[in-house]
């Protein structure tokens, strides 16, 4: 088989070309058109990579050091969709900030060479096979996405960069001890480890799967490790922030979900590394229902969704079961309307000049159609039914109460409650609150109005009826993380 | 059966979804508007004829999502339910149509309108938890955008947002009773399936537990004490048609889920269930019918006097649980079958009062009743509706709240002369009493609403009434009406609807009981109608008197004033002191008034009652201070330097470290 | 049954207007005057009918029906009570919630009928009448509860069987608090003052302030129809059917009604009426003693 | 002899680190990683059984006094020279107590690494105990010295203590990824004295205090 080598082959050559070309490129217009383009032919190569290996095996290739099995293809499936959305949705963003801002040409080309190298990152995030590549990648996510922040340049963005700088680089170091510790038995990829898993120290793996959970789960914005995540999203320009909500966060856990197999096989099924993730999940809901009330900055209330977010998945995938399939589900029903949550404020913030929540009001009015996505993705968020992140909460509640975790039930109760009263308060004071009157002068573009429909549909559909074939894939997928297919 | 509902949910759906799509072409709305109302009568008359014939029906099909399969049925209870549900469907539908006037609503309303419609169906006949559930959202969801349609306001804001919470909260509630039940059957599909959840053995102590989650969750939505936060406050805000769907029928959903897990647990009915429901069926009665007398704001006060009339279903529920623990079933034959009929008649009466309201409120502006008077001139038709629902909402004789609580009363005669043990006679005179006290203050309260609205004269000189409503909104209103005077005149039609879900709630034991209803409606159905027939007699003898004697108009009698003004009249705060000063410390009222204190008044002073709802205040938002104060001694965590930012993640280690090795 | 039903309304219509008579010549002997004569409601009835009508330019059609329909409601209310014993009467289940909520119905009419003209006394009237009756109703209801124990029926008929001896207790317990709502429905001292007009402390008086010639005749009449179905309730339960014979029971009770309406005189020649603010712990009191009434009519309670 | 010089060399880390932990300067702190980037240097070539072949002995060596002991400390030299002006760190940890922590923080590491369950960490428990040391100074020092450089030097000793697990305890790395993860301390670097020279220019100062408004 050398397709797979052939489709990662062809999938780095366009991003290294997309690196490339913005060199030779004047205007910044042209130059942001690259990073879509690099998208859709990624998604195109994915659709590919689907229809040739969907009902195989696992499939090893560069040496084994590359894997594609199902939950690869589901977390690359999100990376490509949000990026590709974030793609499109930025043509039109920096074609509005071009008027006001005064940005160099140099400016436009670093960003898009840094946004093209960091989807390349992802993608070998989540194809690597090997625990030191999987390192080397996910660090080289946070040095490449450090600029991406800063777009914007005044004082707080820089120190929120710099803040994810340190404190990304510290996580990841951490990550890095793990995996040596892992690695220090002579295997140093997922597959291999697996299967010798039970040869392996279990006291040593679970050492190490300290180290990983704590690093990885630094990039993942688990509590309490989550401190730079509410100041990096919010600082960035939006299409950053929903591709660092809708998929660096989940990359990072990906890296954690591959781990857990190998840790818990060697601990022979104790739920030791389970038990890690339900606490920092359980954290995560917990700083996030504390500071989600007293927010005033939209990106930031935001940030701190995708905090409770990424810990509602920690707590499914540590529940293990149903609610592991159930975490999987809602990795990429929070990617989507964290995505649109995201465009719809980044258009907000720019109609209105500020990212004050007191002082966006009337959105409903004076924005139809980015109003209606903003309070669809918030309500989404929330987890309001019909929308498909109720069906996922449900999933891992029920997997949660049956599993006799009834204080994790409780808790996790209260915590959703305490978010969803002030989270519904913030959106209907800017969705409906009494604002200056007059229509927006700025229109929505086609494709903007694509993505706001689809994600809806999409977020409409899975929550009363999730394609057949689809929780299928997912729950083999979820095998792998329960243990099982690799 | 169940195909009609399927193809009428359908209807609604499409319904919904063109009017959104093609929301600027006035025309077609107003032609699909009426199919909804057309439709839901079909398929009333239809249910309705086939009631007497009818058995359950159910399918099952394969759903994608997991755990769940599409389970429907369609069992007597879920059938009678859906009674009112058409009824209303059909009146609001066509009364919505010109409530508005020349401000159209909004592009999602009447998508709303359907969904919430659709939504209440789909929760009567789903059999699956996640059904179910997903039904129940879509409902909560759907009436909360339709409280928010004019959210501009920051009292409608906050109105649904307390709504939305509270609807939240309910399915949280929920979410821990249906896990509860389906336990036994670990993660398997079957742990979500009602059918499964009928079959199985409990032990008490979860189906205590079960009880206790389900009255939280559907208590939220059914807006008995004290979950009825959200009722006084949405209420008012929803379109008055919105209004009589969701208090007439909507909030039933509740009563219909409580209803539900009872019969899951019907072999498990003790004495202290039917006590608490006891308990909080009078709380509910006494203190949403005191707190309704104090309010001034007319749909505010209905609102209230929903949670009231809750109160009076739950007391029935109660007494049907206690027959059933006691073992004796004709008093939960009469309970239930009280229960159940004050969910139709409640309906009924209450979706009409809500109609008038908004008929008054359309025509006038405003619905304080304080500034309204004689309205009964200029909207003869509205004005004697409205009569008729505040006499049926007294419980008065003629009309149809009467039968349900005098089923309640027999119920609970019947448990006073049960002899050995002091229980249960006591339960059950506590019943009749606060039954006897709900009735008199209700008709207190009616009869202020009645009187001061539609009778004397403007208190306000501002107010100016336009004439009646259009006329589909008078035949909405008409509608209901019909049924009103049918149910309360005939009940022992009602009657045989009833048997099907009795023998649901009381485990079969209502079986060889019914013999009691089927007396007592038939006698009142004897004694009633003639009754009417002489009261309209004399009517129409007295008025053919006046024609041929004639009559001498003349003013009031002003009592020795010379200038007699509309401003004197008796006001609803005035009307209601007695009462709200008597019981200021349960209603919280409040005496407030504007103006000097010199024995000669300048400017003219103003005095105004207003009674506070401390359940919100006093418990709710106490709560949520509580965990938020809680919640707040964290936030020193997110301090902004980054150095301590990275002693979190040392820290983190270390912790994880000791757990996992040292402890 | 027919029979029966035009025996009760046919006393209920001629005897009534008898015991405002009785009373008023109670009040007179007490006060030491000759007082007017005891027919005298006849006399004013047979007046205000011949009168012509005089109604409020602000008042609606209710107010004209009203009067009708108040007094059918309340005629209506008296087939429950049979006047004489032996025959069949209209009896079934809760026949007494019917009975109290026709009355009920009547004064939900007679509330807005008041409101109607919009003039402030009669609202405050309305106000009164609305929030007593709704204090008074639970007490009447223990009371029966109390009597149905005793009897063993669902039915009113069965609260007639309820005397022997050595339950006396019980029924004073539930006599004296049935005779206290009776003052309160019917507007009595120490409740209400009758014979006052237009002072404020008036509830029922002043609700018929506008009302006049036939309206006003019929409403009176209501009224004492209700007090006379009040009474006669009183003497059913206190006098059994079952020991004497029909004849001898209806001889007595003919004669025991008007003892009741002297009572009342004499209870307002001794009492005066009290303040506004006492009505409700007046209310609760009596609300108190037929709960008493009711606890030892529980079997256990009196094995004692 | 090998063994010696293990424990020499982990001494040589250890004593680098309290120096660290000591100076007051970033001048001072500077020199100190630069001389821990040519101690690591040497750790390959004591480490000659976890490798198989001079390629993957030389290559790392080689990298890491390129890329440690020259090329990280003359970008961080650069910066320093450009914000000439401030030097101090502002510690929230006074100096002396600084070091008292770092030695009983490099002793609890030896009495950790003996406690330790497993006994592959042992094979050379000195340089294992100096890397654990290491990470937790690492972020002693980031943790209190109120200066970005210092908390970027804080941030090199934390990651030189991957470097020396890695090079005692694992070497199974295949050489690419051992090249990317030096690539990647590289570009990080340089992507911070990039950030700092900007945080320098933006606020006049590379004290932390400035950064730390986004505080909720």
């Amino acid at each position: 088989m050398i397709l797979p080598e052939l489709i990662i082959s062809l999938n780095v050559m366009i991003f290294i070309t997309g690196v490339i070309i913005p060199l030779g490129i004047e205007k910044p217009l042209n130059m942001l058109k690259l990073p879509l383009i690099s998208s859709i032919a990624a998604m195109l190569l994915s659709a590919v990579y689907f229809f040739c290996l969907h009902n195989s095996d696992p499939v090893l290739f560069f040496g084994g050091n590359f894997i594609i099995d199902k939950l690869a293809f589901y977390h690359i499936m999100i990376v490509n969709i949000v990026f590709l959305a974030a793609g499109i949705y930025m043509q039109e963003y920096f074609a509005k900030s071009m008027e006001t801002d005064e940005h160099t040409a140099f400016h436009y080309r670093r960003f898009s060479m840094l946004w093209q190298g960091f989807q390349l990152m992802l993608i070998i995030v989540i194809l690597s096979n090997n625990i030191g590549l999987s390192w080397v990648a996910m660090e080289a996510t946070t040095i490449l996405s450090a600029f991406l922040i800063i777009s914007e340049s005044d004082s707080l963005s820089l120190e929120a960069m710099w803040k994810y700088l340190l404190i990304c680089s510290v996580g990841i170091g951490l990550a890095f001890i793990g995996t040596i510790l892992v690695a220090a038995g002579g295997i140093n990829t997922f597959s291999e480890l697996y299967i010798h898993a039970e040869e392996l120290n279990p006291k040593l793996i679970l050492f190490a799967f300290i180290f990983i959970a704590v690093g990885y789960g630094t990039k993942a914005g688990l509590s309490p490790m989550h401190s730079w995540l509410p100041d990096a999203h919010s600082q960035a320009p939006t299409p950053v922030s929903a591709v660092f909500s809708g998929v660096m966060l989940n990359a990072a856990l990906f890296i954690i979900m591959r781990y857990l197999p190998i840790v818990e096989r060697a601990g022979g099924g104790s739920g030791e590394a389970h038990s890690i993730l339900l606490l920092t999940g359980f954290l995560s809901l917990l700083f996030a229902a504390v500071f989600i009330p007293i927010q005033t900055d939209l990106k930031r209330l935001l940030a701190y969704c995708s905090v409770e977010h990424v810990g509602i998945i920690a707590i499914g995938i540590g529940l293990g079961g149903l609610g592991t399939t159930a975490a999987l589900l809602h990795c990429l029903n929070h990617s989507l309307s964290k995505m649109l949550a995201f465009f719809a404020s980044g258009s907000v913030i720019h109609e209105y000049g500020t990212r004050d929540m007191r002082k966006i009001t009337g959105l409903m009015k004076r924005m139809p159609m980015w109003g209606t996505a903003f309070m669809v993705s918030m309500l989404a968020l929330m987890g309001v039914a019909p929308f498909s992140i109720f069906i996922s909460e449900f999933l891992i509640v029920k997997t949660a109460f049956t599993g006799g975790q009834y204080l994790l039930f409780g808790l996790f109760m209260l915590g959703t409650l305490a978010i969803f009263i002030s989270m519904l308060k913030f959106t209907l004071e800017i969705a409906f609150k009494q604002g200056k009157p007059g229509k927006l002068t700025g229109r929505v573009g086609i494709a903007d109005k694509a993505i706001i429909i689809i994600s809806v549909a999409v977020l409409l559909l899975f929550g009363l009826w999730l394609p057949p074939d689809f929780f299928g894939f997912l729950e083999q997928a979820a095998q792998i993380i329960e243990g099982g297919l690799i | 059966m169940l195909k009609f509902i399927i193809i009428y949910l359908f209807i609604l759906i499409a319904a919904g979804i063109i009017t959104t799509v093609i929301h600027k072409r006035k025309k077609t709305v107003k032609f699909l508007i009426p199919l909804i109302s057309i439709a839901a009568g079909l398929l009333l008359v239809y249910t309705v004829m086939g009631f007497r014939s009818f058995q359950p029906e159910s399918l099952k099909t394969g759903w994608s999502m997991p755990l769940a399969d599409i389970e429907i049925a369609l069992d007597s209870l879920s059938l009678f339910i859906m009674v009112p549900l058409l009824i209303l469907t059909a009146a609001t539908s066509i009364y919505g149509l010109q409530y508005f006037g020349t401000t159209p609503p909004g592009r999602m309303h009447w998508l709303n309108f359907s969904l919430l419609t659709a939504g209440m169906i789909m929760v009567l006949i789903s059999r699956n938890v996640l059904l179910f559930m997903l039904s129940w959202e879509i409902m909560s969801f759907s009436s909360f955008l339709l409280v928010i349609s004019n959210a501009e306001k920051d009292s409608i804001r906050r109105a649904g947002w307390i709504y939305l919470i509270s609807a939240h909260l309910g399915t949280a509630f929920l979410f821990t009773a249906f896990f509860l039940l389906g336990k036994g059957a670990g993660y398997g599909s079957e742990s979500f399936s009602f059918s499964y959840f009928s079959a199985q053995n409990l032990s008490a102590a979860r189906a205590n537990l079960i009880l206790i989650f389900a009255l939280a969750g559907f208590g939220l939505k059914a807006g008995f004490i004290p979950f009825h936060i959200w009722l006084p406050l949405a209420h008012p805000a929803a379109p008055s048609h919105v209004s009589a769907l969701m208090s007439g029928i909507m909030i039933k959903m509740g009563i219909y889920g409580i209803l539900r897990v009872l019969s899951f647990l019907s072999d498990q009915y003790t004495t202290w269930w039917a006590v608490m429901f006891i308990t909080i069926g009078a709380a509910s009665g006494i203190i949403g019918i005191m707190f309704a007398i104090g309010q001034h704001d007319i749909k505010r006060l209905l609102a209230y006097s929903s949670v009231e009339n809750i109160g009076i279903i739950m007391l029935g529920i109660g007494l049907g649980i206690l027959g059933v623990s006691t073992g004796h079933p004709m008093i939960s034959t009469f309970g239930f079958a009280g229960a159940l009929l004050h969910i139709l008649n409640h309906a009924l009466f209450k979706g009409l009062l809500f109609l008038g309201a908004g008929a008054v409120i359309r025509q006038n502006g405003t619905g304080e009743i304080d500034t309204l008077g004689g309205l009964l001139k200029k909207m003869p038709l509205t004005g004697t509706l409205f009569l008729a629902a505040s006499i049926a909402i007294s419980g008065l004789p003629l009309f149809n709240g009467f039968i349900s609580e005098i089923f309640i009363y027999a119920g609970a005669i019947t448990g006073v002369l049960i002899d050995g043990g002091a229980v249960l006679p006591l339960i059950s005179a506590l019943i009749v009493m606060s039954l006897a006290l709900i009735g008199g203050l209700a008709a207190a309260c009616f009869a202020k609403v009645f009187g001061v609205i539609f009778q004397g004269s403007p208190r306000m000189s501002r107010i100016k009434p336009n004439g009646d409503v259009p006329a589909l909104m008078r035949g909405g209103m008409l509608f209901v009406a019909a049924f009103l005077l049918i149910t309360g005149l005939f009940s022992f039609l009602l009657v045989p609807l009833l048997e099907g879900p009795l023998l649901i709630m009381t485990a079969g034991e209502s079986a060889g009981h019914m013999a009691p209803l089927f007396e007592l409606s038939k006698s009142l159905s004897r004694i009633l109608p003639f009754i009417l027939g002489i009261i309209i007699l004399f009517t129409i003898a007295g008025s053919l008197r006046r024609r041929k004697r004639g009559i001498r108009p003349s003013e009031t009698w002003g009592c020795g004033y010379t200038r007699p003004e509309p401003s004197m009249q008796y006001t609803a705060s005035s009307f209601t002191e007695p009462i709200t000063e008597q019981f200021s410390t349960l209603t919280a009222s409040r005496r407030k008034r504007e103006g000097g204190t010199e024995l000669f008044p300048v400017k003219p002073w103003i005095f105004s009652s207003n009674s506070n709802d401390w359940f919100l205040s006093g418990i709710f938002i106490r709560l949520a201070k509580v965990l938020d104060k809680l919640l707040s001694l964290l936030r020193w965590f997110q301090c902004g330097k980054a150095g301590i930012y990275v002693l979190y993640i040392t820290a983190a280690v270390i912790i994880l470290f000791i757990w996992k090795f040292i402890i | 049954m027919i029979i029966n039903i035009c025996l009760s309304i046919a006393a209920a219509l001629v005897l009534s207007p008898l015991l405002g008579g009785i009373i008023n010549k109670t009040k007179a002997f007490y006060a030491g005057r000759k007082g007017s004569p005891v027919l005298q409601l006849y006399f004013d009835l047979f007046k205000l009918f011949r009168k012509e009508s005089v109604i409020s330019t602000s008042a609606t059609f209710i107010f004209q029906a009203a009067p009708a329909i108040i007094f059918t409601s309340t005629l209506a209310a008296t087939i429950f009570v049979p006047f004489i014993p032996g025959l069949p009467a209209p009896s079934f289940t809760c026949d007494f919630i019917l009975l109290f909520y026709l009355l009920g119905l009547s004064r939900f009419f007679l509330i807005i009928s008041a409101l109607d003209t919009g003039s402030s006394f009669e609202g405050m009237g309305a106000s009164r009448e609305a929030f007593f009756s709704a204090l008074a109703e639970p007490v009447t209801f223990v009371t029966i509860l109390t009597m149905l124990r005793l009897g063993g029926g669902t039915s009113i008929q069965a609260a007639f069987r309820g005397l022997s001896s050595e339950s006396w207790i019980i029924i004073i317990l539930t006599a004296v608090p049935f005779f206290i709502v009776m003052l309160a429905e019917n507007a009595r001292i120490p409740f209400d003052d009758p014979n006052t007009h237009l002072e404020l402390t008036m509830i029922h008086e002043v609700m018929l302030l506008d009302n006049s010639g036939a309206n006003l005749a019929l409403m009176e009449w209501a009224a004492s129809i209700k007090l006379w179905l009040f009474s006669l309730i009183i003497v059913k339960i206190l006098l059994p059917a079952e020991i004497l014979t029909p004849a001898a029971y209806t001889g007595l009770t003919i004669l025991a009604v008007p003892a009741v309406a002297v009572i009342t005189g004499t209870v307002e020649s001794v009492m005066a009426r009290a303040s506004l603010l006492k009505v409700p712990q007046l209310l609760f009191s009596a609300g108190i003693i037929a709960f008493l009434g009711f606890f030892l009519s529980l079997n256990q309670f009196l094995g004692w | 002899m090998q063994h010696n010089l293990l424990i020499l060399i982990s001494l040589l880390i250890i004593l680098s680190n309290l120096f660290l932990l000591g100076s007051s300067r970033t001048r001072a702190m500077l020199r100190g990683i630069a001389a821990q980037g040519v101690l690591l240097s040497i750790l390959p070539f004591l480490f000659p059984m976890h490798k198989s072949g001079l390629v993957s002995i030389i290559v790392p060596a080689v990298l890491s006094i390129t890329i440690k002991a020259i090329l990280i400390p003359y970008f961080l030299h650069r910066v320093i020279q450009r914000v000439n002006t401030e030097n101090a760190l502002n510690p929230y940890i006074g100096y002396p107590v600084s070091v008292i922590i770092g030695l009983l923080i490099s002793y609890g590491s030896f009495l950790f690494i003996e406690k330790l369950p497993f006994s592959y960490l042992s094979i050379s428990p000195f340089t294992t105990s100096a890397a654990f040391a290491s990470i937790l100074i690492g972020m002693l020092i980031i943790s209190t010295r109120r200066n970005v450089i210092a908390q970027i030097i804080g941030y090199l000793v934390f990651e030189n203590a991957g470097f020396i697990l890695g090079i005692s305890i694992s070497s199974t790395m295949p050489l690419f990824i051992e090249i990317g993860i030096m690539l990647d301390l590289l570009a990080g670097i340089f992507i911070m004295v990039v950030a700092v020279s900007r945080i320098h220019i933006l606020f006049d100062s590379v004290g932390t205090q400035k950064l730390e408004r986004l505080n909720k």
